[in-house]
Formats: C-alpha cells, structure tokens, sequence
C-alpha cells in the first residue's frame, strides 16, 4: 500500500502518467519533490486544487495522506 | 423532483426534460438548457474527463444550493462525461418552477457553476491534436454574479 | 430560424423544440421556457384573449429585438390565445445560440416581455366565476430589467 | 360604414359588450361619450392604450378616427 498520486486534466500531459504510487506518508513537500519540476511549478499556483481522500483540501500545504489515500492534482476546470 | 446524473454515453435531451415535466405536475414553467457540441468550427472531437470521487458529489451539492436559492419545485442536472462529437448534447439542465424567474434564474445558475466551477476538464481535437480548455474570462465573470 | 406562432390549439412543446433544435445545426446551446397553467391553485380554466392586429406583429417585433439584443442563430416563440385546463402549456420560447449566455438571456427577454407588454389579456375562472389577471408588480420589475 | 369600437380584455365586462359602432369621424371627446361612464374613466387612465387603424397611439387623445377605420380600447396586458 502507498498514497496514489493522481493527474487530472492538463496535468495528465505534463506528467506523462495518470498516476503514481509514492510511499507514505505524504506532505506537500513531498508532494512537490515526487511529481517532477512541471507539475511542481503548476502546483504551486493558487487556481491549481489538491484533494485527499476524496476532499478538496481548503490548504493544500497541510496535505497529510497517509498510505492508501488518493491524492487528486486539480487544474482549472471548464465543464459544459 | 430531483435527478442529478453523469453520463458516460449519449442521452436524448427531449426524452429527458419531457419524462422530468411529467414528474412534476402543478408547475408553473420549465426552464431548459441544452449545451452541445459546436459543429460549425474545425472541432473533431471534445473529450470532458471528471474525477470520479468529487464529479457526482459535487454536482448533487450545486443542485442542493439551487433548491436552497431558488423556489423550485424540480431540478434535473446531466453532465456527459468522455468522448463527443460535434451535434452530441454535453449537458441538459431543467427547473420547474410555480414562477418562471425561479426557473430561468434557476438553470443560469447551475449552467454558471457547471461550466466554471464543477469538477471537469474538456479538450478538444482539431486537425487531429488534442487541446485542453480552460474557462473563457466570461465563465468566470459569469459565475461571480451569484457570489 | 424563427418562428413565431399565436396559437388557438392545444400544442406539444417538446416537438417544437426538437424540430427547432434539429433547425439549427451548429449551436452552442438551446435554453427553452415553457410556461403551463397551473394545477395546484383551485383554477378550472384559464382564458387569454388577444387583439388580432395587434398581436402578432408585436411579438414579432419581439422577436426582431431579441435578434438584435443577443447573438442568436434562432428564436421560437410560441404562444396560445383560447381556453386553456390545467397543465396545457401557454408559451414557449426556444432560443439557440453559439453560447449560452445569449440564449438564456433571450429567453428571459422575451418572457418578460411576453408576461407584461405584449397583447394578451388573461383571466381565470375559479368556483365557476371568471377574473381578470393583471401583470404582478414583480413582472413590470422584470420588465424594467432590460430598459 | 362607421367606426368601430371594439373592447378588450377587462374593458369587454364594464362595456357589456365586444364593439360598438359610432357615426364617424370620431375623436378623443368622441369616444369618451360613446363608450359610457365607466369605460370612459377607464381610458382617461394612462395605463389604457387606444390603437387606431392596428396602430397604437402614442397620443390617444389625438384620436381621429375616420368611417371604417377600427379602434381598439386596450387595458393593461397579461400573458404569458
């Protein structure tokens, strides 16, 4: 078991993966170190969302999954 | 009446909005909107991806701020999600109403919040390359009416 | 396409729309109001009466202003004079537009204006007794909206 | 041939009656002696309109209505 790391949207480009498995537990320096300089920069904007366990993370800084949780990496939405 | 769904395959708008007027009589008007896929532009093909654990909640929550927002009597709320073609229906958004300004202001509303502010990512393929689609300025400038 | 009828029959929303969306390939989005008469007052019957020269061509000119206000590829408008029992339908109006904020807002146009400054004058028989039905306050307030 | 009056809506019921025919030409002073009392406070309210030949007019005391030309006496509306 680990924490799944997964890519939404745009970010699926920039990271070349729908997902990757990372040891946990997970912060978000962890975060930013496991998923590669491109995703890390976008990570890093405001309009960019980061869920844990199905829960859009108010700070996405005090991320703190622990293995077996799903973080989703959010991009900008455009829905309709 | 209350029918909040996200579909992986291409639905009949009519058939929808005509069972969901039938499922709420005594209303005073019903208000429809129906968002396509453009087929005058050099489209191919528009893909909308969701994320599965916040798409569908987060959808039934949008409904639940109308009901709290709006005097409505019913709300219908279908998304597509996956692949589409340029004439295929995206989304369909109905409120019944017993007054048609709760009804309009009703589907404004969802229509604002899908577009901007739901849990979807849409790109779309021309000259056979995928591109992805954010949010025109006036999604968002749209949404902030309701702030 | 546009198409603006003054009706003395019963009429089925759903084929027009459907008729009228398939008229208009190549939109963006279709917003759709139908109004019915309600079935949850104590009202048996409703009545709307027009004036023949008048009546038509105002809503055409409607029509002519709703083009000329929102960026639009079609406009329906349709509405009924006669006798009318709960849950007929009363007017419909369908606007297709390359985005939906046109669409939508024509549809709140021609409404308001069909409700409070177009040629109709609407009464309604409970307990056997017919009533003249003035505009609401709140139909010459949304009337105001778009001067 | 004369000028007919023709009632709508509420107007129909205080009339007790859908149209009348009046000798013409017939003017603003005119029509409020031809359509009784109550019809005639009706009109001098600026919320009644009067169409004259299928034209509203934006003065209706500018009536002036020739033999065969149709007048309408229009209340406030309500459709939809």
């Amino acid at each position: 078991m680990a924490v799944t790391v997964i890519f939404l949207g745009p970010l699926r480009d920039l990271a070349e993966s729908e997902s990757i498995e990372v040891a946990g537990p997970l912060n978000w320096e962890g975060l930013l170190a496991a998923v590669g300089p491109e995703v890390s920069d976008q990570l890093q904007q405001e309009r960019v969302n980061v869920a844990c366990a199905g829960e859009v993370l108010s700070d996405k800084t005090a991320l703190n999954a622990e293995d077996g949780d799903e973080v989703a990496l959010l991009p900008p939405v455009s829905g309709g | 009446m209350r029918d909040v769904r996200l579909l992986t395959e291409a639905f009949d708008p009519s058939a929808l909005v005509g069972a969901f007027t039938t499922a709420n009589p005594g209303l005073g008007g019903v208000c429809t909107f129906v968002g396509e896929v453009r087929s005058d532009t050099d489209v191919e093909a528009l893909e909308l991806s969701h994320y599965a654990p916040l798409t569908l909640p987060s959808m039934g929550e949008l409904a639940d701020n109308a009901f709290a927002r709006f005097d409505l009597m019913g709300l219908l709320m279908i998304h597509r999600v996956g692949q589409m073609h340029p004439g295929d229906p995206i989304v369909c958004v109905s409120a019944a109403a017993r007054h048609r300004r709760a009804a309009i202001d009703a589907v404004d509303f969802c229509m604002d919040h899908l577009k901007a502010a739901a849990w979807f990512w849409k790109r779309e393929k021309r000259d056979g390359e995928w591109n992805w689609i954010e949010p025109r300025s006036d999604d968002y400038a749209d949404l902030a009416r309701w702030a």
